[in-house]
């Protein structure tokens, strides 16, 4: 296990460098640059020279190439031209609320997704089967900018529910400690910041969920339905177990196995997901500044955001796969 | 009057495992130096437990498995050392037969181009006619209907199949077929039309088998000469008559002693030999004699030193350092 | 009269689906199973056994099936039984063991939880004594070293051990009633020797009849004190073993006979095989199901299907036109 | 033909064997999908909208793009005029009838979806195959080329879909052009994965082994067995993934990145458009979200019921 | 446990959130130009000279009174007394030169972001780039602790109104010596604005800067209770950034802001009809069709003069633009001083359009026309409509459209600047009210946009930039607007009041036409 662990970390490495220097190839040809953002509109030309110079732009691209490795070794993927700040201290401010509306998408997905799918295999032919089938597959079809204003609409504008936008009441005063809302509601003991936090993450939390809401319910459901007919469930029924016994040990254990495998992809679509949500319900995260940094051409943000994206997605992913072999002894030995 | 000689074969699979460049950590001994000989027109049986490397020796022949040492001596030539174009080229004198008739047969070809697939690769059959008329008489020798041609394999049943997979390695005229437990899949009822069919060909086209199975009777049945196999290794070989009337290796024995018979006169007659454990791995094999683990037999000396394959009378051939001992009956069971 | 343990009569199964013919994979099958008897069901791929013993073990899917017929075990009709009733005599009253012991065994649970998951639902035992009773169990069906395997995962045992693990389990609460489908059918014969002999020992041991389900009739040969052939779905021959093998009356069983090269008979004796395959079938209301691979079909084998009748004292046969017995194998 | 099946009859009696019509994989799986509501409900949405995307000019009663009521549109006093007789949907922001708009529209969209799933298949497809062979057939080069294309595809990956989309707008201009590929290239790691994985499963099959046992080429083998075998669920993924797509183009569209090139109606760039006029007029972002969520349902439907088709797994 | 929060009910103790289309850049009004950047330190600094609130009027701020020598070179202003900076140290003739003398001697990358400074008086104390003119600023003296004297090289009519700007801010001259040592440029290749202006502010304005939470993109003032003015009625006031349209009126209409900006027209009669007060600002800007002349069709003026008569600016204000925008005549907007109301003009006329490309010889060209996606300027509410009306009309008189849709930065900027469309839409909303801030931003210089050189405007824009005389520089700009016109570098369309919505009981606030709104007037009622 250690060592599969080590070999994924080491394949990591090769990969992160393929991903730089694709990324650093890719963004440095996109057309125009940061200084028109920095100038706005009146710049002339010869400043916005001196800007590029002074920015290392006009030197060649392996030049620069050289630069950003030499620091990326020390871990620093320089300053945002944008806010003037390191790269990684705006992701260590930003991503928190990120990982809360991820993680709160997750858990609406999978606490639904999974009983629903479930629920959906065992009667399967069923109205609820087909309702749900349906129901998921309406989820992805429904283009999540939309959606989110059809929630907005029904929950905050007309019966006033959940918040519209943003992470926390602005008349709020809340002590942050982590960055995540709820949860230093939770350390801080201030309840009413907690719940306030939470109120405004159901709405982008349900639009961000509802992609993968609807591939887990479909995972899940294939998976009980492959899983009931296994020969080893068979066996437990012969052995006479009770409904509870067979449902949770030996049907949903076996099931969630390649359920947990598709959640860990699907952190990708979130985390990729969030750049849409968050932009619609202005809610603060890496993925609103993703958006803004390619307006901006902020090359070192945009570099350093998205190697810690992809970074963190495949994180997760070596540990749905350790969790994958601790639960699945047949991948353990390996 | 050899067609087929084979002399020390091994067939050793790496097993490879490593943190980040895979190293070969061990082998599989798979087939770990056998020798044997099948005159022309003859047929060779082999049997012996799951896992013990029929299959792996069975395709070695054939260079469908890479082959590690020895010799593989067809008419003449050593196809071990064959490559290329050469080895191809080869291809058309020995055919095989495989095991599941339906995994063997891809599924989106028509019995057609199945069959002429082959005559195309080695340029037979000067235009589609010949082929065509070519692939209609091996229809017919293999007892299938013409109409067959344009059918797909999953519209046959499983003796079909086999016929379509045993046309498949006649059609190209070949000298040597192997067959792999060419009717361990098939219901008992269509096992005994495929042995026949394979008996009337052999008498009709003048070809050499070389059989695998696991099923003892059925080996003996459509064998002259029967092999035993354990674990990547020759422990008995002898005519099959004379196999069955004085089985001298205890594996053999065993073996003999745990088929069934369908007689219940002969079943509450018999005396059992049961063997203790299963086949040992075959990456790890016992030291000496492979089979001393679960000799009845086991002497000190089966646990260091490894038996040859001796001829104990004409044309039987023991590896065991107690043959005569046991069959004297000196010797006691522990 | 005493009451058989297991009497099944007529037993039917229907798979219906919706814009499809309705299956019917078992076709009025009965037979009993008396005290501390076997009883075989022989039969080739798809004649129906093992969803006859699915349906006396109330296994089969309740949607898309539609049963028919009696299974009294002791009296009580399983068929009837509600599901909860039920959960509480299999593992318990009736035990199956099945044919793959590989895809049988949950492959993410360690082998002692399977075990003691059965003791702790039908016999109530708890933590320690539930694993030395496993362990114990292990034990006794010839897995070595038992604590060590308990811990163990199902795929790091090889096939024979996960088979007796199987059957650990099935025997775990020295049930009424053994049904064995095929338990041997994917080990090698030498494991299949052990396997049957073990059998054989716990059913002498707790006095269990058991119900052995095999298409290898070698094995019921040795093992089985009645015989019931299936084809398509019925019975078509059931005898005791020894009138069974020595003068088998229905052409089918006697081309099925045939049909299997033996280990002792001579090496040029041509093999008869049975023309055809399994799939082409009558449909029994049509007349006998194995008329068109029959060499004996006559006139009267079409139109209807043919009565199991007593030929002589205890042999039951269903053919119109039986092998006599003086043409035996 | 009668004479043929007839003879086919005879035949199968005299083996024994009740004739079956000649039946390909393909064939029943397509009967099985037929059974299925949920396929024929995809079907019949996918078959009207390609109708009215082939037909759309004939059934358009105004020019989607003239300007025609412009005179009734007023942002600064809320006149959108809704519909009435003349537009059924009512008109646009433009004056430009909504009807007419959504009826052409349907062209571009399926287009679009269209081709960047063919444009991701294509390459993912390559990519995939190239991958697959050599893993499957390669000795230690083979293994080398497999891992670097593996990696490449890891990283692809590993980059946030938009984002990937986002960039790549931002590199070669707003476009549909620029839809499709940033589309397409979202999907063709899926594609690649998918392709490789179960070519892979393929080339350990014992039908390969024959076709090598009967001296086949490679070549011929890789394209002639392997590949034909493992495309099923990439075909089955490819449907779903038409859905996806259009979805995407309209995100992108959304983000300011579709088609914002022509005047010439696209339902992403319609919905996108529309948005602004959410509160003022609903209808104009409703008319042509439903339209994608249709389609969508449409395509999806049928992949998932071929995808149940397929599944040896599903199969009961 | 609770956290604090804001559940008074009188006005003077409530928060408000007003939301903004973005963040600043920074919190340094020096170093941009933008309205977002600006918006903050319009409510915590101040400046000399100050608009009267809802006009571009110049009225005393920190300065009751001003002067100017008749050169127009030196400026005297009489600074208010009892002024004190939210630091407690007090606002003097010393501060405001402290100021003046750091812009001036600006180094390093700030000379390239202090955009105001530069376009104001040209140049910094030690100029960095080589080809930079000799800064107009000479000096800033503190005659007296409540005099200071600003010193130029010669007259510039960007002055007085360039005082108002918020780049030209006074700050707290001891929080500046804080951060003094510190450079614009972090390391070596890395752009990192001074900790000053990332985290400070400290003015003498109404409101006091309390924080700037980025991850929410969140700005909070609160209450300047020393303030010399009329204090705020408002305890606290929030600036939150939700960029999305749709978002910020959803917010308002759940009632989590009071108020936002950029209000889309289209939504501004739903908004009244709910209740929202939705005010518009005066129009002061101008959206004009730009035509590049290096393309040899549009060289002919024939060809300008018939593009003007094809677009139909009427129905575009008419349809797409908010209620009280206009039909702009000529490069500025009728408030500005300096319009002339007698320029030619090219009223909607097809057929006339027609047969001036003919006598051109200039049938069924095609034009580049190159317009921006997603973005919202207040001149420019939705250029993508904007776009396909004018397109309209320049089909309808036979010219062929090639449309070049592109992002608004940089791409669209980069390529408009960069001289590649042949037609596009772009606009500018005034500083201040003076006639060389729209004309002499226009066409001051050469431009590759244009890629026309006209000496004869070029000469009178230059003339009217030094005159010191008001009255002379109103009649010279009139001039120059007729010049321009017949000339016609470019069609101007429109001038449109960009709207602000507040909630029901919010009240106070006056939409300033240089968007400079003030909300220290703001209150809550009821
Ligand atoms: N490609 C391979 N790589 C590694 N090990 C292999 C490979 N092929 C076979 N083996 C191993 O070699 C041994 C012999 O396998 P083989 O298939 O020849 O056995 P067999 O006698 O044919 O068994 P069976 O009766 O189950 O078909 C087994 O332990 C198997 O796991
Ligand atoms: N769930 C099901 N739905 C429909 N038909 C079924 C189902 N299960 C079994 N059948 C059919 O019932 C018949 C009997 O199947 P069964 O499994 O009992 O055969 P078997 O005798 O056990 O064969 P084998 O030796 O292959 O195990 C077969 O024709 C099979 O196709
Ligand atoms: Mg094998
Ligand atoms: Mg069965
Ligand atoms: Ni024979």
């Amino acid at each position: 296990m250690i060592r599969f662990i080590v070999r994924r970390l080491l394949q990591l490495v090769p990969t992160m460098f393929g991903l730089s220097l694709l990324l650093f190839i890719w963004l440095h040809r996109l057309p125009g640059g940061p200084e028109t953002s920095i100038l706005g509109e009146r710049a002339t030309e010869e400043r916005r020279a001196q800007i590029r110079a002074s920015l290392g732009l006009d030197e060649p691209i392996w030049v620069q190439y050289g630069r950003f490795m030499r620091k990326l070794v020390a871990f620093d993927f320089g300053t945002s031209i944008q806010t003037g700040r390191p790269v990684m201290t705006e992701f260590g401010q930003r991503f928190p609320a990120t990982l809360e509306l991820t993680v709160t998408a997750l858990v609406i997905a999978i606490g639904i997704g999974i009983p629903l799918g479930y629920m959906a295999a065992r009667r399967r032919g069923s109205w609820l089967d087909n309702g749900t089938v349906m129901g998921s597959l309406l989820g992805v079809c429904v283009p999540v900018f939309f959606l989110a204003y059809v929630l907005k609409a029904i929950f905050s504008e007309y019966l006033h529910v959940f918040p519209s936008s943003g992470r926390q009441s602005d008349l709020l005063e809340a002590t942050h400690v982590t960055g995540m809302f709820v949860l230093d509601g939770l350390i801080t003991r201030e309840w009413d910041a907690a719940g306030d936090a939470l109120l405004h993450l159901v709405l982008p939390g349900i639009a961000l969920a509802s992609i993968p809401f609807a591939i887990i319910v479909r995972m899940t459901r294939a998976s009980v339905l492959e899983v009931v007919g296994e020969d080893y469930v068979r066996t437990a029924e012969a052995k006479g177990l009770t409904e509870r016994t067979v449902r949770g040990r030996h049907i949903l254990r076996n099931a969630l196995l390649p359920v947990a495998t598709v959640i860990g992809l699907a952190v990708g679509g979130l985390l990729s997901g969030a750049v849409l949500t968050e932009t619609v319900f202005a809610f603060g995260g890496i993925g609103s500044f993703l958006r803004d940094s390619i307006e901006f051409r902020d090359y070192p943000v945009l570099m350093g955001f998205i190697m810690m994206i992809a970074l963190v997605y495949v994180l997760v992913n070596l540990a749905v796969d350790v969790s994958y072999g601790l639960i699945d002894p047949r991948v353990r030995v390996r | 009057m050899t067609l087929l000689s084979v002399q020390g074969l091994k067939v050793h699979f790496p097993i490879r495992r490593g943190v980040l460049f895979d190293r070969t950590v061990g082998h599989v001994y798979a087939v770990d130096g056998v020798d044997l000989e099948v005159p022309r027109g003859g047929t060779y049986g082999l049997v012996g437990e799951s896992g013990c490397g029929k299959s792996t020796l069975g395709r070695a022949l054939l260079r469908l498995s890479p082959v590690t040492a020895g010799r593989v001596v067809f008419d003449g030539v050593d196809v071990a050392a064959l490559n290329g174009e050469a080895l191809r080229k080869s291809r058309r004198r020995m055919q095989m037969i495989f095991q599941d008739p339906m995994s063997s047969l891809d599924p989106r070809q028509n019995v057609e181009s199945i069959l002429t697939e082959g005559l195309v690769a080695h340029g037979l059959g000067v235009n589609a006619a010949q082929r065509r008329t070519k692939v209609m008489e091996t229809l017919d020798a293999v007892g299938l209907p013409r109409w067959a041609m344009s059918r797909y394999p999953h519209e046959f049943s499983g003796g079909q199949r086999q016929r379509i997979g045993i046309a498949r390695a006649l059609v190209l005229g070949p000298e040597l077929i192997v067959a792999d437990e060419p009717v361990s899949a098939l219901d008992v009822s269509i096992q005994a039309q495929v042995i026949n069919l394979l008996e009337e060909l052999q008498a009709e086209l003048g070809l050499t088998y070389l059989v695998i199975a696991h099923d003892l009777a059925v080996v003996k049945h459509i064998s002259d000469v029967v092999g035993v196999m354990y674990l990547g290794g020759l422990v008995e070989e002898a005519p099959s008559r004379e196999l069955y009337a004085t089985p001298l290796h205890p594996y053999t024995r065993a073996l003999m002693s745990a088929v069934p018979v369908p007689d219940p006169e002969v079943e509450d007659r018999r005396e059992r030999i049961l063997l203790r454990g299963d086949l040992p791995s075959p990456a790890n094999p016992p030291s000496g004699c492979r089979f001393n683990t679960r000799c009845p037999w086991a002497q000190a000396k089966c646990a260091t030193e490894r038996p040859e394959l001796v001829e104990v009378r004409p044309g039987h051939k023991v590896a065991c350092h107690f043959t005569a001992e046991i069959d004297a009956g000196v010797l006691a069971r522990n | 009269m005493t009451m058989s343990l297991l009497d099944v009569q007529d037993l039917t199964v229907a798979f219906t689906r919706r814009g499809e013919p309705d299956v019917l994979a078992v076709d009025g099958v009965s037979f009993t199973v008396e005290e501390g008897k076997i009883v075989g069901l022989v039969g080739e791929s798809g004649c129906g056994k093992s969803v006859t013993s699915l349906a006396i073990m109330g296994l089969l899917p309740r949607r898309g099936v539609r049963l028919g017929g009696k299974a009294l075990f002791e009296g009580t009709d399983l068929l009837q039984l509600d599901p909860g009733a039920m959960r509480d005599v299999r593992g318990r009253d009736v035990a199956m063991i099945f044919q793959d012991p590989l895809s049988s065994l949950n492959p993410v649970i360690s082998i002692g939880l399977q075990v003691t998951e059965v003791l702790r639902r039908h016999r109530g035992l708890k933590g320690d004594a539930a694993t030395r009773e496993a362990a114990e169990l292990l034990d006794r069906v010839g897995i070595p070293d038992p604590k060590r395997r308990l811990r163990e995962y199902p795929h790091q045992l090889s096939g024979g051990m996960r088979q007796r693990a199987l059957i650990a389990m099935a025997v775990a609460c020295r049930p009424r009633l053994l049904i064995a489908d095929e338990p041997t059918t994917a080990l090698d014969v030498t494991i299949q020797a052990q396997i049957l002999e073990l059998l054989k020992d716990l059913v002498r041991e707790f006095g269990t009849s058991m119900i052995m389900i095999t298409h290898d009739l070698g094995v019921v040969a040795g093992l089985c004190d009645t015989v019931n052939v299936l084809y398509s779905g019925r019975v078509i021959e059931a005898a005791g073993r020894r009138p069974l093998f020595a003068a088998p009356r229905h052409p089918y069983t006697h081309g099925l006979l045939g049909s299997i090269p033996r280990l002792d008979a001579d090496v040029d004796e041509a093999l008869r095989p049975i023309r055809g395959s399994v799939r082409d079938a009558l449909p029994w209301a049509k007349g006998c199901a194995f008329q068109p691979r029959c060499d004996r079909a006559v006139e009267r084998c079409v139109g209807g299907a043919p009565e199991l009748e007593d030929t002589f004292t205890g042999h039951l046969c269903r053919c119109v036109n039986p092998v006599s017995h003086e043409e035996r194998v | 033909m009668s004479r043929k099946k007839d003879r086919i009859d005879q035949l199968a009696e005299l083996a024994g064997t009740r004739a079956e019509t000649g039946e390909s994989l393909w064939r029943v799986a397509f009967k099985r999908v037929r059974r299925s509501p949920t396929a024929i409900v995809g079907a019949v949405i996918i078959a009207v909208f390609l109708l009215i995307a082939l037909l759309g000019p004939l059934f358009a009663p105004h020019d989607p793009v003239a300007q025609t009521w412009r005179g009734d549109i007023s942002e600064s006093m809320g006149l959108f005029p809704g519909p009435r007789s003349g537009n059924l949907l009512g008109v646009d922001s433009l004056g430009r009838d909504e009807f007419s708009r959504l009826v052409i529209g349907a062209r571009i969209s399926l287009l679009v979806g269209v081709l960047a799933t063919v444009f991701g298949l294509v390459i993912g497809a390559a990519l995939g195959i190239a991958s697959g062979t050599a893993a499957g057939l390669g000795g230690r080069v083979g293994g080398w080329i497999d891992s670097v294309i593996m990696r490449f595809i890891d990283i692809l990956l590993s980059v946030p879909g938009l984002l990937l989309a986002i960039s790549l707008a931002a590199m070669i201009g707003n476009g549909l052009p620029t839809v499709m590929i940033a589309v397409g290239t979202i999907n063709v790691p899926i594609f690649a994965r998918l392709l490789r994985g179960s070519m892979l499963a393929q080339a350990h099959s014992d039908y390969v082994l024959a076709s090598t046992a009967l001296g086949v080429r490679k070549p011929r083998i890789v394209f002639s067995h392997i590949v034909p075998n493992s495309i099923a669920p990439v075909i089955v993924q490819a449907t779903l993934t038409l859905a996806v797509a259009i979805i995407e183009a309209a995100g992108l569209s959304f983000l300011g990145l579709g088609n914002a090139n022509s005047s010439y109606p696209e339902w992403g760039v319609m919905l996108a458009d529309a948005q602004r006029y959410l509160s003022v007029a609903p209808r104009l972002s409703i008319f042509p979200a439903v339209a994608i969520i249709i389609t969508a349902l449409g395509f999806t439907l049928l992949g998932e019921s071929m995808r149940e088709a397929l599944d040896p797994k599903l199969r009961r | 446990a609770e956290s604090k929060r804001d559940n008074s009910s009188t006005s003077k103790d409530k928060t408000l959130v007003f939301g903004t289309a973005g963040e600043p850049k920074v919190l340094d009004p020096a170093l941009a130009t933008d309205g977002e950047t600006y918006r903050p330190p319009r409510q915590v600094l101040e400046t000399l000279i100050g608009n009267e609130q809802g006009s571009a009027k110049l009225v005393p701020r920190l300065a009751e009174k001003w002067d100017v020598s008749p050169d127009g070179t030196v400026w005297t202003f009489n600074l208010r007394k009892g002024v004190k900076f939210h630091d407690g140290t007090d606002f003097n003739a010393d501060a405001v030169c402290q100021n003046f003398n750091r812009w001036f001697n600006f180094t390093g990358l700030y000379q390239n972001v202090a955009e105001y400074w530069l376009d104001t008086f040209g140049g910094f104390a030690k100029s960095e780039s080589p080809t930079a003119p000799p800064s107009n600023f000479k000096s800033c003296a503190a005659k007296d602790s409540n005099t200071a004297v600003i010193s130029l090289n010669k007259p510039t009519s960007r002055l007085p109104g360039a005082f108002t700007l918020p780049a030209m801010s006074i700050q707290s001259p001891k929080a500046l010596a804080e951060y003094a040592n510190e450079s614009m440029s972090g390391d070596a290749k890395n752009l990192t604005y001074p900790k000053y202006a990332l985290e400070k502010m400290v003015g003498t304005g109404p409101f006091k800067f309390v924080s700037w939470d980025r991850a929410n993109k969140k700005i909070t003032m609160e209450r300047n209770d020393g303030y010399w003015g009329d204090k705020a009625k408002i305890a606290k006031l929030i600036f939150r950034a939700i960029p999305d349209e749709n978002a910020r009126r959803q917010a308002l209409e759940a009632g989590e802001i009071q108020g936002y900006d950029l209000v889309a027209p289209a939504d501004v009669p739903s908004l009244t009809s709910k209740g929202f007060d939705v005010p518009a600002r005066p129009p002061f800007n101008i959206l004009y069709l730009g035509m590049g002349q290096d393309n040899p069709k549009l060289a002919d003026v024939r060809v300008r003069q018939a593009i003007a008569y094809a677009v139909d600016r009427e129905a575009l204000v008419k349809s797409k633009l908010p209620n009280g925008a206009k039909v702009a005549d000529q490069f500025m907007p009728d408030s500005v001083e300096g319009y002339a109301s007698d320029v030619k003009k090219y009223p909607h006329d097809v057929a006339k359009a027609k047969s001036l490309l003919a006598e051109a010889g200039a049938t069924g060209v095609e034009l580049k026309f190159y317009y921006p996606t997603e973005v919202t300027r207040p001149y420019m509410p939705n250029p993508k409509d904007i776009f396909e009306i004018l397109k309209a009309g320049l089909e309808e008189a036979g010219i062929k459209v090639t449309p070049v849709p592109e992002k608004w930065s940089p791409t669209y900027l980069d390529d408009v600047r960069a001289g590649k469309p042949d037609l596009w839409i772009v606009g500018w909303t005034g500083d201040y009210n003076e006639g060389y801030n729209f004309v002499g931003t226009f066409f001051g210089r050469q431009k590759p946009e244009w890629s026309f050189d006209n000496v004869a405007l070029r000469d009178a824009l230059a003339k009217v930039d030094i005159e010191p005389s008001r009255e002379k520089r109103i009649e010279m700009y009139k001039d120059i607007n007729k010049q321009i016109m017949e000339f016609l570098p470019g069609v101007p369309l429109s001038s449109s009041p960009p709207s602000i919505a507040f909630a029901k009981n919010v009240k106070g606030v006056k939409p300033s036409p240089l968007t400079d709104e003030k909300f220290y007037t703001a209150e809550f009622t009821s």
